[in-house]
């Protein structure tokens, strides 16, 4: 318990940080603390796995091109976000999301749950039980998680291809 | 032991934090990060509720979901490099030419 | 079966009319409408049994289609008035023109031969589309107004139409029947007394904006000013008469005891819009408006007709329906023709034109003695077969039906002096000639034939009526 | 039936995107990879009906995370029409490179999932696999609206997806399954908060790509701002892709306790119809135009949702077809009329009947087809969706409807009228080109559009046949 | 049957023919044409005539349906005709005097261009006339009663050219459909109870019935307004007058001789109705005595000879509703039948006179004429001396019936007021023929171009002469041959003619006499001008028919125009609505577009608007 509450201040912390540090930078690196709380506290959920795959995947990679791109962008450039201009959007997006926040969080705490009482099956979260799930029945999963990789792959080399603005339409004849 | 209902109530606190931040920031790379902290924190709850039920499956789901992230975040990365690779400031509030 | 071929040789000709030459069109259009019109002789001669066929099976709907007394007649108006606005329609208004004509031909033959409800709809809703396209196309840009006035109108109305009609089916199939559309399956229907107010008001809402019924008619004056004087006549003459046939084919067998329940609203209603379109037609100097709101008045009067209830009312509804259809027509097209001819159609700027168009004045007077209901023409059967209706149970409805014909006969003659007696303007046109024309003798034929005969309908017209409206007898009275 | 028959629709798909990619290593040619999808995407096609008859008692795979079934099959179908059209309109696109008709394909397996998914992961992988190519393309015009448009979708969509993901975790909690089956096993019983608490925030999430409002703000702008190929794929098949799940997700997994999510749908439903139909009045540019319409007609989709009734699943089935045709059908003239640009605007229409006759009547019969006049699809599509309305007894989503198409036609009937004023044309504007995609789209949906306003029989069977996974309980 | 058919259809042709071929005729053929036709159907009419005297005395009528007018909704209705001696008078009045003045119209019309549209007119009205005359059922009468309110129409505004002859033209129709409609209306009661409309049965309906009830009073009333619009019965009396626009044959013939007692034939033919409305029969009575002297009253200081005529033809028609007011049926018959021969006479007479002056209608031009047209001034002093009720010209006989029946029947007021208009009539008619024939011309010009009317003019207008000096002589005839008819009807005990007390006599013929004598020496003698007297004062209220029309004007014409200018803007706001509910939606829509921002996280709140909404939604359902 006390690991948890350590362990969701820090969370909390980190995602609050995310929110209110001024330059994106900053927000990378909070979110980073947030992750790596996050993992650490997938392992006391017995997601030994997730843990590991959370740090490699979230923190090792994901922010990494985040750092990546934020300096790609901010350099040399002038930092800071102007004031707010849209009328009541911080409030009413405040009160709202806080709003909801609350009220989810109270449903979940105070879902009755049906406890069960046996162990946690055997291999649990582990990389062989993961392995053998996502290695068997749910490979196709996985293969979807591929081919979303591979359009990500796509979309880059399309977003990042020379601009060839008002391309003229092909001729057929031409082609012929 | 950890308390399975007190992780999901966290993983709503970190829900609203991020939709916090989607709405109320203007640089898009920290209103995608926020985004990106819903889904952890539905990752999160996942978890929480695989551990509850004592089934794998909630697992995979938040794997699915990290890998999704990053696919995303690969395309969203690139388009907001296209978007502003140009532009002086990240300002999502300068990309509202279309309206009405 | 016949009934089918004369909506296909309708439906085929459009499409021929749109790759013949272009110069052809109106020829070709003209062929059509006739061939139309040879098969609606053998429709007469043999009324056949019709077609009924499953459509979409999984809903109940056939294409169920046929002619009885209550809708042969208006067959035969549709048939003759739109041959009418072919031959007055100018060559040059191209192909299109006339392919949304015949097109509407095809419709309104559908509407008028549909036994099914939701054929019906179909029609009802596919002839709205033609009058749209040539308001906008035909007409300047108040006609594009008045084209999507029609439009949206006329859709309001019979999209609850819609709601009612599968409210009705819907009903008549709880609990777990199959679903059909079939009017004479769905009279007995069982609703709710909830319920049936609300499906009444939908059909009627539908019915009244199409007719119009007042004060439905916010779509009227726009429309029948700028359409081509061909196209009002065929709204004021055909289209019309598709609201009030939808009160006599589908709302009274249907809601006959919300009729008789909500009779006297529904008969002042009618009274206001024959009174009110006395008014108005008296106080127009626009000649297309006189008739406009003149056809405002009858539409009233038909539908005192059918709210009266009883048998002489509604019989001589159905025979004004196509009697006015005929003569508003007539009427309509002649009005075109002098508009083309004079440029105008305002009372001051046409004037005693009598004395250079002999022929315009002749058959502008007698279409507009037949609509004022001048006995011996049929616009007078069917009033007086009203009147004998209306006396039955509503002698004051009667009373101000009676002053609204003397008003009738002083607009109608007022408009006709305005612009064809009196001394002559500076205005010389040139009058009819022979060719231009021949073909509304025939049709002015056709109408003394109806008010010399009126019983070569009314005696066909009664077995179905009567069939449609079992229920009076329940009221009492055989008149 | 095994897995790998079940899914050979979305193996031959995978398997054209792979070739696809080989081919664009070894030869750039643009005309390659459009013939390969053009050839996958029909195979598949051929598959999906070929799959038809083997189905007539739905499979389930992966524990209930695959449902093959006439309503996967259904899907499918429609979804690779949207598919087609896509690449056929894009054609001559050069400028979009060889990788258009991938990112087109992967979007279209994407639907594909979804039509077939059973299970909260299915669901998320298939939103996520029809969105992450549709942002890609959304934003590959290189211009200022494209970028907006990509970045537009993506933000919202990643935030919208969250949201989703969140309530799906919560019905994870409140279940203990991922599966719909367990769902509706489970359910039966009056609710715990929870559950109704993952419900919505999963219904917004779905509803969001559906367009409903208030989730339905990223619509005008994503599609004004797509190319307009991509804005007739978004149109088509997202909507179909995103109402096949809401359907299978709402009446299948919750069929048992439609009363308590019910009546939300209807108020949104009706509320869409309205609103998306009246801003659809004001807007000048056409693909503006075309989006609001693209919302009223999600509103009467989810009609079917909301009646939670056999007719209401079956009707939107049925409405989606004549839609996706008349889509189709606008958006290709729409893209012969724009010719090299991207924005078409009503007045650029004036005179467009004088220009190409031929062309204007086939935009009219499409407009008449959203707005719903007999003899077209819309029509008949409209009137599955009165049925249902009635039947379920709320005659509230009855009279929306009717407001909404009023309100459409308002809508409809402008650019129509512009396209038949000979007056205003600009007679030194160059007449729109016929491509042969094009003309071949338009056709079709034309065809289509009254082959369903005349005789809809066999579509209405097929569609009876395909939400038969409602009586799986 | 045939015949009755034959006698109908032969003008008919005649219209029809020379409508569509008046192009291809010679310049004179329509004239001869239409006459001879009619001459026809006149000596078809006697043979008809002659047949029915072959009938027993209670059968005395031909009937038959030609075919099913309508039916479908109660007994069909026929399409009837029915010939009795009734209908067998005016059948003879109507073809005989019709082709007498188609004859003299030949002549009269001679030079007019559109003499072919004119007798193919007239031929219509003799159709439609017969058509009233014969029709079997009340729908077939009042169909012939329209027609011939429509062939009226035709003929006042033959010179369609004159603005006041359209007008007239027009208030005459929209007057006569007034009647119309309130034929309508009593024929739809009666088909209502009766079911039947049809002649012989409809009477015998009636006759069995017992009198008193307000239906009676209502649906003769109703049928009592029919006859007042056609025969111009105070207060729809006015469009008579005008009707003079037309041509003077025509006036002789319809707005004298046949259309105008049309209201006469209607009210003998429903004596059985009538008898039954106590009430409105005696309302028949007392306006027929109003007119008459209304009429009278104005017709004394008239100064165009037309107009003089005609109101002296309403005035002589309030004399027929007279007599039938009182019962005396035959009378009115009988004086119908006089007053069709010397008003015809008349009327054709000062044709006569105003073909010889150029058209010239006013008295005040004329004078002197008797020398230039002895044959013209003979017939017209006949004709004035059988309308004065000088014995033993026709016009004695008749009124006598008629004041004798009004006496006997025990209305004093009535027979005053009749015995007054009789003296009234001597004095203005002489006034009439003193100014134009005798005395000094008035205006030299038009003296000296006057001459005599061709032969063609004048034959006709002497063999009405003839009938007029002599039509008094009929009256034992008339009184045997109507006898059938009325004894078709029971307690028809006064419908036979009868003589009043011989002072009534000497008081009504001394009357005229001295009446006759007054005008005498004041337009002979003492040679006062024809207008004195009507240029101010009660005179100038006469002369303008005691403003009747404004204040018909007052109480009909402006109240409707009015509320026609009042229901414009109802109309206005029905078309605003609809123009309002557009622009309102419109408006709506424009108010709603700026909630679409173009800010990416406006569009993220409202989703989270909208999850908040349903999450509230449910929660507050939970």
């Amino acid at each position: 318990m006390t690991a948890f509450i350590i362990l969701a201040i820090l969370a909390i912390v980190g995602a609050l940080g995310v929110v209110v540090a001024r330059q994106p930078v900053h927000s990378a690196l909070f979110l980073v603390a947030n992750i790596l709380s996050l993992a650490i506290l997938y392992l006391l959920l017995s997601a030994e796995f997730l843990a590991v795959a959370q740090v490699i995947v979230y923190a090792g990679a994901i922010m990494v091109l985040f750092l990546f791109v934020v300096t790609l962008l901010t350099a040399g450039k002038e930092e800071g976000e102007p004031k707010e201009q849209l009328e009541g959007q911080r409030w009413i997006a405040g009160v709202l999301a806080v709003g909801v926040g609350i009220a989810l969080a109270v449903l979940a705490i105070h879902h009755p749950g049906r406890a069960i009482a046996s162990g946690l099956p055997h291999n649990f979260g582990n990389l062989h039980g993961m392995g053998l799930l996502l290695w068997g029945p749910d490979f196709l999963y996985v293969g979807a998680i591929a081919l979303m990789l591979v359009t990500a792959a796509i979309g880059v080399l399309v977003l990042n291809r020379p601009v060839r603005r008002q391309a003229p339409r092909p001729q057929r004849r031409n082609e012929a | 032991m950890i308390p399975v209902n007190w992780v999901v109530g966290l993983a709503a606190i970190l829900f609203a934090i991020g939709a916090i931040g989607v709405m109320v920031r203007r640089n898009p790379l920290i209103m995608f990060m926020s985004a990106e902290m819903m889904w952890n924190a539905a990752a999160l709850a996942f978890i929480a509720f695989a551990r509850h039920w004592h089934d794998m499956s909630g697992q995979v789901m938040a794997f699915l979901i990290v890998g999704t992230a990053a696919a995303e975040v690969g395309i969203g990365l690139a388009i907001i490099v296209t978007v502003y690779h140009r532009r002086h400031r990240l300002d999502v509030d300068e990309i509202s030419g279309m309206k009405n | 079966m016949l009934v089918v071929w004369l909506m296909v040789v309708a439906l085929v000709g459009s499409f021929v009319t749109l790759v013949v030459p272009r110069q052809s069109a109106k020829m070709v259009a003209a062929i059509v409408g006739a061939i139309v019109m040879v098969l609606y002789i053998g429709l007469l001669v043999h009324p056949g049994q019709g077609v009924n066929v499953s459509w979409i099976p999984a809903w109940g709907i056939r294409f169920h289609v046929g002619s009885d007394g209550l809708s042969l007649f208006l067959l035969g108006l549709t048939v003759v008035l739109t041959e009418a606005a072919i031959l007055a329609s100018k060559s040059a208004w191209g192909p299109v023109y006339f392919f949304w004509v015949l097109f509407l031909e095809f419709g309104s033959l559908g509407l008028f031969s549909a036994l099914d409800l939701f054929l019906f709809y179909i029609f009802w809703e596919v002839v709205l589309i033609p009058v749209f396209f040539l308001l906008t196309s035909w007409s300047g840009p108040k006609g594009r107004r008045a084209g999507m006035k029609w439009l949206i109108m006329n859709l309001f109305g019979s999209l609850f139409m819609l709601i009612g009609i599968v409210a009705v089916a819907v009903i008549h199939s709880q609990p777990f029947g199959p679903l059909t559309f079939e009017i004479s399956k769905l009279v007995h229907v069982h609703m709710d007394a909830r319920v049936t107010p609300w499906v009444f008001a939908a059909f009627f809402l539908a019915f009244a904006i199409k007719a119009p019924l007042w004060p439905f008619h916010g779509w009227m004056p726009d429309a029948y000013r700028e359409a081509p004087a061909p196209v009002t006549a065929l709204v004021a003459g055909v289209m019309s008469k598709m609201g009030l046939y939808g009160f006599l084919r589908i709302m009274l067998p249907l809601f006959f005891p919300e009729f008789v329940k909500y009779e006297t609203g529904l008969l002042i209603l009618a009274v206001i819009g024959l009174v009110y379109g006395a008014f108005m037609a008296l106080r127009q100097t626009d000649m297309k408006m006189v008739t406009a709101y003149a056809s405002l008045s009858h539409i009233g009067m038909i539908a005192l007709g059918i709210f009266s209830l009883t048998r002489a009312g509604i019989l001589g509804a159905t025979f004004l329906m196509v009697a006015h259809g005929l003569m508003v027509g007539g009427l309509f097209i002649v009005l075109g023709l002098l508009e083309n001819v004079g440029g105008s159609r305002e009372l001051g700027t046409l004037r005693g034109l009598n004395a250079s168009a002999p022929r315009f004045a002749a058959y502008f007077l007698f279409f507009a003695l037949a609509t004022l209901g001048l006995p011996g023409l049929p616009g007078f059967v069917g009033e007086y077969l009203i009147i004998q209706g209306l006396v039955v149970h509503h002698v004051v409805f009667a009373v101000i039906a009676i002053i609204v014909l003397v008003m009738a006969a002083w607009y109608m003659i007022r408009i006709f002096q305005g612009i064809m007696q009196g001394p002559q303007g500076d205005l010389e046109i040139a009058d009819l000639k022979a060719q231009q024309i021949w073909w509304i003798v025939p049709l002015a034929g056709l109408v003394v034939l109806l008010g010399v005969w009126p019983n070569g309908l009314t005696s066909h017209a009664v077995p179905s009526l009567y069939h449609a409206v079992h229920l009076l007898a329940g009221k009492g009275g055989s008149v | 039936m095994s897995l790998f028959h079940g899914l050979l629709p979305e193996y031959i798909i995978v398997g054209f995107i792979l070739i696809s990619l080989l081919g664009n290593m070894l030869s750039r040619k643009y005309h390659v990879a459009s013939w390969l999808s053009l050839i996958g995407m029909l195979s598949a096609f051929v598959a999906s009906s070929h799959l038809w008859s083997f189905v007539l008692k739905p499979h389930m795979f992966l524990g209930g995370g695959a449902v093959i079934d006439n309503y996967s099959l259904f899907v499918n179908l429609l979804v690779l029409l949207a598919g087609l059209g896509t690449i056929l309109l894009g054609w001559d696109e050069r400028r979009w490179g060889t990788e258009f008709p991938v990112l087109v394909m992967l979007a279209v397996l994407g639907m594909m999932i979804l039509g077939l998914a059973g299970n909260v992961i299915t669901l998320f992988l298939g939103i996520e696999m029809l969105s992450l190519p549709l942002y890609i393309l959304a934003a590959s015009t290189h211009t200022a609206s494209g970028g907006e448009a990509g970045l537009k979708y993506l933000l919202l969509g990643a935030f919208s997806s969250g949201i989703l993901l969140f309530g799906l975790a919560l019905l994870y909690g409140a279940m203990g399954s991922l599966a719909f089956v367990n769902f509706a096993k489970t359910v039966a019983t009056p609710t715990s908060p929870l559950l109704w608490a993952g419900v919505v925030l999963s219904l917004v999430g779905i509803l969001f790509k559906l367009g409903i409002v208030p989730f339905h703000m990223w619509v005008p702008d994503v599609y004004e701002g797509s190319p307009t190929a991509v804005t007739q794929f978004m149109a088509f098949g997202t909507k179909v892709g995103a109402a096949a799940i809401l359907l299978r997700f709402m009446d299948f997994g919750f069929y048992a306790t439609p009363g308590w999510w019910g009546p939300a749908l209807g108020y949104l439903a009706v509320l869409t119809m309205i609103v998306g139909n009246l801003l659809a009045l004001p807007q000048k540019d056409l693909k503006r135009l075309l989006a609001y319409s693209g919302i009223g007609h999600a509103g009467f989709l989810l009609i079917g949702v909301a009646t939670h009734n056999l007719q209401g699943a079956r009707a939107l089935l049925f409405y989606l077809l004549p839609y996706g045709l008349a889509v189709l059908g606008a958006f290709a003239v729409l893209s012969l009329v724009a010719g090299d640009r991207d924005q078409v605007s009503v007045s650029d229409l004036t005179g467009l009947a004088k220009k190409r006759p031929l062309m204007a009547a086939f935009f009219i019969v499409v407009m008449l087809s959203f707005a719903g006049i007999p003899l077209t699809g819309g029509f008949v599509g409209k009137f599955y969706l009165l049925q249902a309305a009635l039947f379920a007894n709320q005659p509230g989503l009855a009279i929306g409807l009717v407001l909404g198409t009023v309100l459409g036609l308002g809508a409809y009937l402008r650019p129509i009228q512009a396209l038949l004023n000979n007056q205003d044309s600009d007679s030194t504007a160059p007449k729109p080109k016929w491509t042969l995609g094009g003309a071949v789209v338009v056709v079709v949906a034309v065809v289509g559009t009254i082959g369903l306003g005349v005789y809809p029989t066999p579509i209405v069977h097929m569609v009876n046949q395909s939400a038969n996974f409602f009586w799986l309980h | 049957m045939q015949l009755l058919t034959e006698i109908i259809l032969l003008p008919l042709i005649g219209a029809v023919t020379i409508t569509v071929f008046k192009g291809l005729m010679p310049k004179k053929l329509p004239g001869i044409w239409a006459s001879s036709l009619v001459g026809i159907s006149f000596l078809l009419s006697i043979a008809a005539d002659v047949h029915l005297t072959h009938l027993g005395v209670h059968h005395r009528f031909v009937t038959g349906t030609l075919w099913t007018w309508i039916s479908g909704f109660g007994p069909a209705i026929g399409a009837r005709l029915y010939l009795d001696p009734l209908a067998g008078i005016w059948l003879l009045v109507i073809t005989g005097i019709g082709m007498l003045i188609h004859i003299y119209s030949i002549g009269y019309m001679h030079d007019d261009p559109g003499k072919a549209r004119y007798f193919s007119y007239l031929n219509f009205f003799i159709f439609s006339m017969l058509l009233l005359v014969l029709a079997g059922n009340l729908i077939v009468l009042l169909i012939g009663w329209a027609l011939v309110g429509l062939a009226s129409y035709f003929l006042i505004g033959f010179w369609y050219h004159r603005p006041s002859a359209v007008r007239a033209a027009k208030k005459a129709f929209v007057m006569n459909t007034v009647g119309d409609v309130g034929i309508l209306l009593g024929l739809a009661l009666l088909y209502l109870h009766y079911h039947t409309v049809g002649y012989p049965h409809l009477f015998r309906i009636l006759s069995a019935a017992h009198p008193g009830s307000a239906f009676f009073e209502w649906t003769a009333f109703l049928l009592y307004v029919g006859a007042m619009a056609k025969s111009a019965q105070f207060p729809l009396h006015m469009w008579l007058a005008d009707a003079m626009e037309g041509p003077t044959p025509v006036s002789a013939l319809i707005h004298a001789a046949t259309m105008v007692t049309a209201g006469v034939y209607l009210m003998a033919r429903l004596y059985p109705l009538l008898r039954l409305a106590p009430n409105v029969h005696y309302l028949v009575g007392a306006i027929g005595a109003f007119t008459a002297i209304f009429a009278a009253s104005i017709a004394i200081f008239q100064r165009d000879i037309k107009r003089v005529l005609a109101y002296s033809t309403l005035s002589q028609l309030g004399y027929m509703f007279l007599a039938i007011g009182v019962g005396g049926f035959a009378a009115g018959v009988f004086h119908f039948m006089t007053h069709a021969f010397f008003k015809a006479l008349l009327f054709l007479a000062a044709g006569s006179v105003i073909h010889a002056l150029g058209g010239e209608q006013d008295i005040n031009h004329m004078g002197g004429l008797f020398k230039k047209m002895p044959w013209t001034m003979a017939a017209f002093l006949a004709g004035t001396l059988a309308i004065s009720g000088i014995p033993p010209f026709s016009g004695y006989y008749s009124k006598e019936a008629i004041l004798g029946q009004v006496f006997n029947s025990g209305h004093t007021l009535l027979w005053g007021v009749g015995v007054l208009t009789a003296g009234m009539t001597a004095f203005y008619m002489f006034r009439l023929f003193f100014i134009t024939f005798l005395g000094a011309p008035r205006d030299q010009a038009l003296y000296d171009h006057a001459h005599e009317a061709p032969r063609v003019m004048t034959i006709p207008v002497v063999i009405l002469a003839v009938l007029a000096v002599v039509g008094g002589f009929f009256r034992g005839w008339l009184n045997r041959w109507l006898a059938p008819t009325f004894a078709l009807y029971p307690g028809a005990s006064h419908a036979g003619l009868e003589s009043g007390p011989l002072f009534g006599t000497i008081l009504t013929v001394g009357l005229a006499m001295i009446a006759i004598i007054l005008a005498y020496w004041m337009y002979v003698k003492k040679g006062v001008a024809p207008n004195a007297g009507s240029a101010h004062g009660l005179g100038r209220q006469a002369f303008e028919a005691w403003n009747l029309d404004t204040v018909w004007a007052w109480l009909a014409v402006i109240p409707f125009k009015t509320l026609g200018d009042w229901i414009r803007p109802v109309e206005n706001g029905i078309l605003a609505f609809v123009n309002g509910v557009a622009s309102v939606v419109w408006l709506w829509a424009a108010d709603l577009r700026p909630l679409q921002t173009g800010y990416v996280r406006r569009y993220a709140l409202s989703i989270m608007v909208g999850l908040g909404a349903l999450l509230a939604f449910y929660l507050i359902r939970a």
